[in-house]
């Protein structure tokens, strides 16, 4: 049987940060819901997300921070793939996101400030978020 | 094939050594002039001194880590007085990573700003003179607790600051902390650093070393990281450290503990004394749960709780404590202080005298303690001139295998689950070098929780958020 | 000498049954009605169905009980969805103390003033058919706590509720309870609570009775409670109760809990058998720390997880559990719930597939059973008609001796004391029947904390105190 | 050595409290300070207090509640004393003084309105006590 692919995917870790639990976890879980995954895995700077999006023509870009690093190096986010013509791709972005702890609110509204669609700040179940992406395609889809 | 040899130690340092030092961060370091102050810190400020003074209760270490001085100087204070046995140093991310400069730019920022750009304490940045001040009438160990692959400068630094135990390794801070840093050259700075460490060390003032053992804290199988914490005890060894702890995290549970505990100071001891070093005292941390943390605070103070009354009935000198902010971000002072306060009152009120054992313990131990040293085994008839190449082979053939390294060295090719027990179970052991029994006996323990062999996303993930529940 | 018999059985009930059940508040129950609603409550209402089908986590049991019928009824519901494996029903010292009518005129006072003027819900001034609305839809067992000497109304108006396990006995509700209620009386009116236990179970729905091993909850020697328990166990088994929970309080030792529990377990089981019981199932329930409990709630949050882990550890199936507020007061419903919640994480996450060891567990173990043996062994030889008469003599004779326990009839002679494990140990066995060889073992353990000889008061605090450090 | 009785205590748990523990300690404390004591251990009335301290001419008693019910059966306390003409004997009160929590500060003036001299609730080191009761005792002395 064969699958349909859902979308293209590229995923990665931002910044510094070597975490990649969640990465792997990323993969599987999407692969399982039928996506095709980009898995750039850990360190990776923003300019990396967008020449793999560029590469693979991809429906979403998802972005995991767990140090917190992601504060600092997200805030151009948006218009670095705008720069590239990349304007309307769907960027997530989860983890441990800022440095400390903060009100969610709060996180949410400076990723959302960076161009972000959708913030999973602290939510250990990934399984959300693929529901989200795949509502936003299906809507995105629709408008196209 | 390559054995541990006292003469495998690092000669002709005086060049890198010179090299290192002469950066400018390095501040005109000296090693004469840290011999003379190392000298004069209180004698407490030794870890073998604290460890052999201590009670029948675990040492309690916290962690911390802040950017700016007066924060980090405040968190010590702080920390001390809760009663922290061991004060933490731990080290911002850019910095583990040898970016000194963005590191520099995110303290400018954090001062000016008064809001944290670092996850940690840029020691490096802050240099030697002013670190020395943050523990001017800290009669305790302070412990350095990084992550950095290259830590020569680091460690530099930071016995220049009066700081007396340094936790690392070639093996494991590299393959947790990092994707790409070449695992050969990783080897050779923790050589480096091993080796200045003995240089410093006096008879009754030794710099101590403490590996990693929690590692990526994600499924690791006890065989896996005990191999690596007595690798690494015998590459310190080789380099002249006298004062060494092994150490493991929480494995999740309870019967694997005391099994790993038992075999990992059993075999550490045996192999030191096997290869000459008589005279290198091993000592035992526990980690408490290194993994994913539950969020809930009164979830996590649970876990903390027991995991504290863990770490006495496995007999552990030292236990490394956890906060109920662990999955919520970086601890505020407090939250690291309540951490101590009730890790000491749990081993206070549960103290153990002795380790306890049960007829499935002494399975794991042993089955644990035949996986080692088959493992170990095998990389000692690896080729190699000296014991570090012998171990460099030992990750591109696969012998060692750390779930969940981000590392590209790394053969990935181990898969692991936990049985009914709740205990670590190698499914498939890839190219671990472990016997065809013990890796039969591996899956006929993980059977007992029935078919597993859909494994989904959402299985594996529970097992690593197993104390999410 | 008088042992346990089956034809000890009490016969010609039904007179002081008639007198008991012609009290105004028994409300006109009748002994067909109930046996017929009994008949009809969901069968998980009987804890013998219950434990049956319990997994590998023991159950879970809070405590709670306030005076009014709305809040007592929102209590209920409260910890049943908390996830409270077993719902307890608290009653008010009042009613234990057969004062119905102070009860219920401070019951009408609380609800006239909306303030609580009882420490506990009082059962049989609200009556069994308001009462049995409490557990509308409720199908777990509930249990009734209390600590009542003369509980006959209580538990007949108990069974009338629908309530399936009643807990006390003719000695572990009256030594520590009261302080001159006629012990022989306490005894044969504790005859009757077991006979209608016995009379109202059916093969697939007995009523479970449970003992209360506690006792005073302040350094009890655990061969004094496990004794106790077993005796409560064989008159139980006597009056034809099929279905009985022997129980014990976290001694504040690992050591001593693991081994009384061992010792508790196997005796019990031995003894029933012994005496032709072998149909009466026996479980085991431990009790979190039933002493001084800290004020701080981080620590008796952390006492409340480890003492959840020991639960675990000694195979017990139930715990009974404290909350963050014991030493402050008597808990609201959310606090009761919370407890539920962090007990069941710490039992899932700490899940032990099996009871530990260790040379000082099974040391210890052998000492107490040796001790019980001694002590039952001498009450079986006392002389008495009926084994009950022989346990009433035992208190007599100071063969039974309860560490401050209020009663007049208590002997008062045996002093405890903690070790260095912090067991508790018989420095002065009164007239205790234990060995001289076991009287020695305790005192030879106790020298261990070197001298404590100048037993001061604050000694004793301390040792009585010992989760306050 | 004889020791100088420092003074006579009454002692006792108001109610159908039945915890003795601290009773039992608080002898021993007493005593330990050079007091004499008297113990009506558990479940007492008012008026048993009054009863004793008039046949033993005590200079204070100890009122104990652990279950809380001392609330309801203290209120009067103090005039029971003035009736038998002890209207300045010492009363103090300590434990679990009411049924529940309630804040400190209510507690103390609930108990202080019941003409107590001096509460402890929930203080478990009775030493402190102890020393308030050899200064209460100076202090009347040298008044009278
Ligand atoms: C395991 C762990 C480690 C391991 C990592 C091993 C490895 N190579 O992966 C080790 C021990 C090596 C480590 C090191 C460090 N760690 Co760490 N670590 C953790 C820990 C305990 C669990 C992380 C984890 O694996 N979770 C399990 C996975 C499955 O969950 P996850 O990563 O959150 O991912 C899931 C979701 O978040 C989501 N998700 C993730 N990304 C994305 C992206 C998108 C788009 C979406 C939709 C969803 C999504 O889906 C994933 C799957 O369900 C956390 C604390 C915690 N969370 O409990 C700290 C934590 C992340 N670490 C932290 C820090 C600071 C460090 C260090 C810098 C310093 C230190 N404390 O030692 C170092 C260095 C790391 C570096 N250079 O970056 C901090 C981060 C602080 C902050 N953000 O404020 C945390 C929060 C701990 C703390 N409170 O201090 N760590
Ligand atoms: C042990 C205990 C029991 C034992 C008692 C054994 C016995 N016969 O003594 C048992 C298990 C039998 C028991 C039964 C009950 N208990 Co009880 N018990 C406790 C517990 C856990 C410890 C008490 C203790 O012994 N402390 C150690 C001694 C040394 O301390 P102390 O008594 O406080 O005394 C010291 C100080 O307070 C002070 N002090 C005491 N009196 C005075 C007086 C003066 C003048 C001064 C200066 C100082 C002073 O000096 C003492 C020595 O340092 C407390 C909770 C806690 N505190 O942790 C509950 C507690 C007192 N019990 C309580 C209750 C409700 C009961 C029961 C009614 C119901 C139940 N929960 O089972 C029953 C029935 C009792 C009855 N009829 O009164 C409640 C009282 C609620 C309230 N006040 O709001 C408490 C607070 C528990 C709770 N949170 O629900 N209990």
């Amino acid at each position: 049987m064969e699958k349909v692919c859902a979308g293209r995917v590229v995923v990665g870790v931002i910044g510094d940060d070597i975490h990649v639990v969640g990465n792997r976890i990323m993969q599987l879980a999407l692969e399982e819901s039928g996506f095709q995954v980009f898995n750039l895995r850990t360190r990776n700077r923003p300019e990396h997300f967008c020449q793999a999006a560029l590469e693979v023509n991809a429906d979403a870009v998802f972005v995991s921070s767990l140090n917190g690093e992601g504060e600092y190096w997200c805030a151009d986010f948006r218009r670095q793939f705008a720069d590239v013509g990349l304007g309307g791709i769907l960027l997530y972005v989860g983890g441990n996101v800022v440095v400390g702890k903060r009100a969610m609110a709060d996180v949410v509204s400076l990723f959302t400030g960076y161009g972000f669609d959708r913030v999973y700040h602290q939510q250990p179940d990934i399984g959300v978020a693929i529901a989200d992406l795949l509502e936003d395609l299906k809507r995105g889809k629709a408008q196209a | 094939m390559a054995r541990p040899r006292r003469d495998a130690r690092r000669t002709a340092l005086e060049h890198t050594r010179h090299q290192v030092l002469s950066h400018p961060l390095a501040r005109g370091i000296t090693p004469r002039e840290v011999q003379d102050y190392l000298a004069k810190v209180p004698r407490r400020r030794f870890p073998r001194v604290a460890y052999d003074e201590r009670g029948p209760l675990p040492c309690i270490q916290p962690r911390g880590g802040v950017p700016l001085f007066e924060a980090q100087h405040a968190l010590t204070r702080r920390l001390s007085e809760a009663g922290a046995d061991f004060v933490p140093l731990t080290i911002d991310s850019y910095t583990r990573h040898n970016q000194y400069d963005t590191a520099t730019q995110l303290l400018r920022r954090s001062e000016e700003e008064g809001k944290d750009y670092l996850n940690g304490y840029p020691l490096v940045s802050h240099g030697h003179e002013l670190s020395r001040e943050l523990y001017t009438g800290i009669d305790k160990p302070i412990s350095l607790r990084h992550g950095t692959p290259d830590a020569r400068l680091l460690a530099e630094v930071a016995l220049a600051s009066g700081i007396a135990e340094i936790e690392g390794g070639g093996i494991c801070y590299c393959l947790p902390y990092s994707e790409g840093f070449p695992l050969d050259r990783c080897l050779l700075y923790w050589q480096y650093v091993d080796r200045i460490c003995a240089l410093y060390s006096t008879e009754d003032r030794p710099i101590h070393r403490e590996s990693f053992g929690p590692l990526s804290a994600t499924l690791v199988p006890p065989a896996i990281a005990i191999a690596v914490q007595i690798i690494e005890a015998l590459l310190a060894a080789e380099q002249g450290v006298v004062s060494f702890a092994v150490s493991f995290g929480q494995t999740g549970s309870l019967i694997q503990d005391v099994a790993a505990a038992r075999v990992l100071k059993h075999l550490t001891r045996s192999y030191l004394d096997e290869f000459g070093f008589e005279t290198t005292r091993a000592y035992l941390v526990y980690h408490q749960w290194m993994g994913q943390f539950p969020q809930q605070r009164e979830k996590a103070a649970a876990l903390i709780a027991g995991s504290a009354m863990i770490s006495g009935m496995v007999g552990a000198d030292k236990v490394v404590v956890k906060t109920v902010d662990e999955a919520l971000g970086v601890p505020r002072p407090e939250v690291n202080a309540e951490a101590v306060d009730s890790v000491r009152y749990m081993l206070r009120i549960f103290a153990c005298a002795a380790p306890v054992t049960s007829p499935l313990i002494d399975r794991e131990a042993a089955l644990i303690k035949s996986e080692v040293r088959s493992i170990i085994g095998a990389i000692f008839d690896l080729s190699g001139d000296v014991f570090w190449e012998s171990v460099y082979r030992a990750f591109q053939m696969g012998y060692l295998d750390i779930p969940f390294s981000p590392h590209s060295d790394n053969a990935n090719l181990l898969v692991s689950m936990r049985d009914a027990n709740k205990s670590i179970r190698i499914v498939d052991r890839g190219h671990v070098p472990i016997s065809d029994a013990d890796a039969e006996q591996e899956r006929a323990l993980l059977a007992s929780v029935g078919d597993r062999n859909d494994k989904t996303y959402r299985q594996l993930l529970g097992d690593i958020n197993m104390m999410m529940v």
